[in-house]
């Protein structure tokens, strides 16, 4: 294999495993947002809500 | 249909718990099994659901609509002591289980989640993981899992045990539009159910005699 | 205790994850425009730079790699400093922020093996070497993914930033015990490893780009750490709602 | 069954299930091996396919214990015998479920360690390949001593104790197929067969023994 590739494999597995982790994160963020607004939607608030906020 | 039981012995280990106990439940009929503690009636349970052996005596299904079902157990819900829910799953999960796994059997069909959650009055937190909901709570969602599959016979084991009067009054609500549909109920119970017209089987408990073998 | 300071924890409990959702609100964005440039730069510098006439192409592997492998521990430092806040301070941010690094630190370790192990291969001949260094690499692989599997395992999330803090200051404690076992253990049976790493650093050629890619690495550890803490204190905002709604219908029920 | 079969993998994955555990130990007990022998390359390449069949024997051991304890512990296990699909259908599923979420990532994992072995690319495909094969095996005779030590306390010490012996033969076999890929003169093909036979065996006799078990223990 030429050195070349193993520099781009190096790249690509770091660019991979970066963009998983964007990928979780932003999922995550996702996801966790959806749950609060089906709660509140529900009518479940928190109860400091309006002045914390 | 209807569950006949004959001369029903059984014994857990050495002791026999009890002997000779014989009852036939016809449809939209109940059956309140009474007694002390100690005296038999979850091991009588346990028997007529196929999940202990007997000792002597049958327990068998007879009327029309018997041969659809393999064995007596089929035919059956068990309401036991544990809920039978998995704490991490959401109680829609945990329901949605039970109803694909279990399925209707011959007779009837059972109604949706949402439905049966609202029957049990707590409609709107079926989103919820199970093991947030207190221990009340959790018991009535077991009962809500009765009502996704449809078994024509209910075998129940203080079920209304952790619950207060007002779930009580639902929870005799339940037993008595599923025996206005045809089903049959056998409870274990302490507490009054509150139910129509059901027999009464009183458990002496039974002491003293155990099998002979080593004495 | 009475029943007013447990108001004040109680309040201070709920504020200070409140500010920070707003106050990191207001920064992330600012730090991932920030990152991206890094980013960018760095690696424009990366591929600008010739190449070392000793290991020809391979040297650009090093942009990558010693930037991983330096977060790989900063990563585990933050965590362990978060794990003092646990057990010291009680801070409730402070175990949202131990929980959350360990998968971006488990992730930037995984880096830092792959990239190596890639240069290992033209370079030594073999993928791997159970060598000093990175076999406390490895070790802390471990540690990182034992951390998040403990932090799954336990439900409370209060007992578990408990828990993790604990063996988090342990394994601070560990890792240089391991290194300089192994050390110690190498030098019996490997006498003399091929590693080099100091070697190509010293020319200004090699440690601008490393530089600015070190810079850009620990930005985006930032970054994402900011992020997976906002999530988190969401998570755990989702639970107590979730539990409250939970309750709610259980009264609701009972009054009716 | 599918349903079964989802919500298994379901628990497997959410907090606190097992999923990542077994590959976790995995990785850590074959991790600890070049400690133990010293990083001698050539010796590690030679003792590497045994290293991770005995390493992925033992993680496959590891969540076995629960397979039916928790669902005996929380009632679920009565409902599931009252049922009228076959019980022996029904823990077969269970095995998949359970091979799905803790045998598959082993198989997975297995060539990275490989390389932490030093092992050449031959080796390393035999070792993937008869992992792939065997840790079923040891799934399913694990299902029989799960289920025998089901209502036991201290259940999961046992369930190691008595499924081990069974699975040795999966792990001769396992292992010298690996070795004979590797060392030219010994054909490859007839230990492998013996492992698919032994996985296809224990298929049938693991979740029959299981199910006789499992009705055997109800109280």
């Amino acid at each position: 294999m030429s050195h070349a590739a193993y520099v781009a494999a190096s790249y690509g597995a770091a660019l991979l495993t970066v963009a998983g982790l964007i990928l979780w994160v932003w999922l995550d963020g996702r996801a966790r947002r959806r749950e609060l607004a089906a709660l509140e939607a529900a009518g479940i608030r928190r109860r400091s809500a309006g002045e914390a906020k | 249909m209807r569950l006949v039981a004959e001369r029903l012995s059984a014994r857990r280990g050495e002791d026999l718990i009890f002997r000779d106990i014989s009852f036939e439940i016809g449809p939209g009929e109940a059956l309140v099994v009474k007694g002390p503690n100690g005296s038999g009636k979850s091991t009588l349970l346990r028997v007529v659901a196929g999940l202990l052996p007997r000792e002597a005596g049958k327990v068998a299904l007879a009327g029309e609509g018997a041969q659809a079902f393999e064995t007596v157990a089929s035919a059956c819900h068990y309401l036991g002591h544990r809920n039978a829910m998995k704490r991490e799953l959401t109680v829609e999960e945990n329901l949605h289980f039970w109803k694909a796994f279990a399925g209707d059997s011959h007779g009837g069909a059972g109604v949706a989640i949402d439905a049966a959650a609202e029957a049990v009055g707590l409609g709107g937190i079926v989103h919820l993981p199970f093991g947030y909901l207190s221990a009340g709570q959790q018991r009535r969602m077991a009962m809500a899992k009765l009502l996704v599959a449809w078994r024509p016979i209910w075998i129940l084991d203080e079920p209304t045990a952790a619950l207060d009067a007002a779930a009580e009054t639902m929870f005799a609500g339940l037993v008595n539009a599923h025996l206005s549909q045809g089903g049959l109920a056998l409870a274990a119970t302490h507490q009054p159910l509150g139910l129509g017209a059901a027999q009464e089987l009183h458990m002496a408990g039974f002491a003293g005699v155990s099998v002979e073998a080593w004495a | 205790m009475s029943e007013q300071s447990l108001a004040i924890r109680k309040f201070s409990d709920l504020a200070n994850p409140t500010r920070f959702l707003a106050l990191s609100a207001i920064v992330w964005p600012w730090m991932a425009a920030i990152t991206a440039l890094f980013f960018a730069v760095g690696l424009y510098l990366c591929f600008m730079s010739v190449g070392d006439y000793q290991q020809g192409e391979t040297v650009r592997i090093m942009y990558v790699h010693v930037p991983a492998a330096w977060l790989s521990m900063m990563c585990y430092s933050v965590m362990a400093a978060s794990a003092l806040g646990t057990l010291v301070w009680r801070h409730p941010l402070a175990d949202v922020s131990a929980k959350t690094a360990a998968p971006i630190g488990a992730c930037f370790t995984f880096i830092a093996l792959i990239t190596g192990s890639l240069w290992g291969k033209p370079m030594w001949g073999t993928w791997w070497v159970w060598d000093a260094r990175l076999t406390s690499v490895f070790v802390l692989f471990l540690m990182y993914l034992g951390l998040i599997a403990l932090n799954r395992a336990v439900d409370d999330p209060a007992r578990a930033a408990k828990v993790s803090a604990i063996l988090i200051l342990v394994g601070f404690v560990n890792i240089p015990i391991i290194k300089f076992s192994v050390e110690w253990w190498n030098t019996l049976h490997q006498p003399a490893s091929v590693i080099r790493l100091d070697g190509p650093t010293i020319d200004p050629e090699f440690l601008w780009p490393l530089l600015v890619m070190a810079i850009a690495f620990t930005l985006l550890f930032f970054t994402l750490h900011i992020l997976a803490m906002r999530n988190e204190i969401l998570r755990r905002r989702v639970a107590t709602l979730r539990r409250l709604a939970a309750r709610s219908a259980g009264y609701g029920e009972a009054s009716r | 069954m599918t349903a079964l079969l989802f919500r298994d993998l379901k628990l497997a994955v959410r907090a606190g299930g097992g999923a990542m555990i077994g590959v976790l130990f995995f990785m850590t007990v074959v991790a600890v091996i070049p400690f133990g022998v010293g990083p001698d390359l050539n010796l590690l390449a030679r003792i590497g396919p045994a290293i991770l069949w005995i390493g992925a024997l033992l993680a496959a051991l590891l969540g076995l214990d629960r397979l039916f304890q928790a669902e005996r512990e929380d009632g679920s296990l009565d409902l599931i015998l009252m049922q009228e699909t076959p019980l022996v259908l029904t823990v077969l599923v269970k095995c998949l479920a359970h091979w799905l979420a803790t045998g598959l990532p082993l198989v997975v994992a297995s060539p990275l360690l490989a390389l932490f072995m030093n092992m050449d690319a031959a080796a390393m495909a035999a070792t993937m390949l008869t992992l792939l094969v065997g840790t079923p095996a040891i799934t399913f005779i694990g299902a029989a001593g799960a289920a025998v030590a089901v209502a036991l306390p201290r259940g999961g010490l046992l369930v190691s104790i008595l499924v081990l012996p069974l699975a040795i033969p999966v792990l001769i076999f396992g292992v010298s197929a690996v070795y004979a890929a590797v060392q030219e003169p010994a054909p490859f093909l007839p230990p492998f067969l013996f492992l698919t036979a032994l996985t296809l065996v224990f298929a049938v006799i693991g979740p029959v023994a299981a199910a006789a078990a499992l009705r055997a223990s109800t109280d």
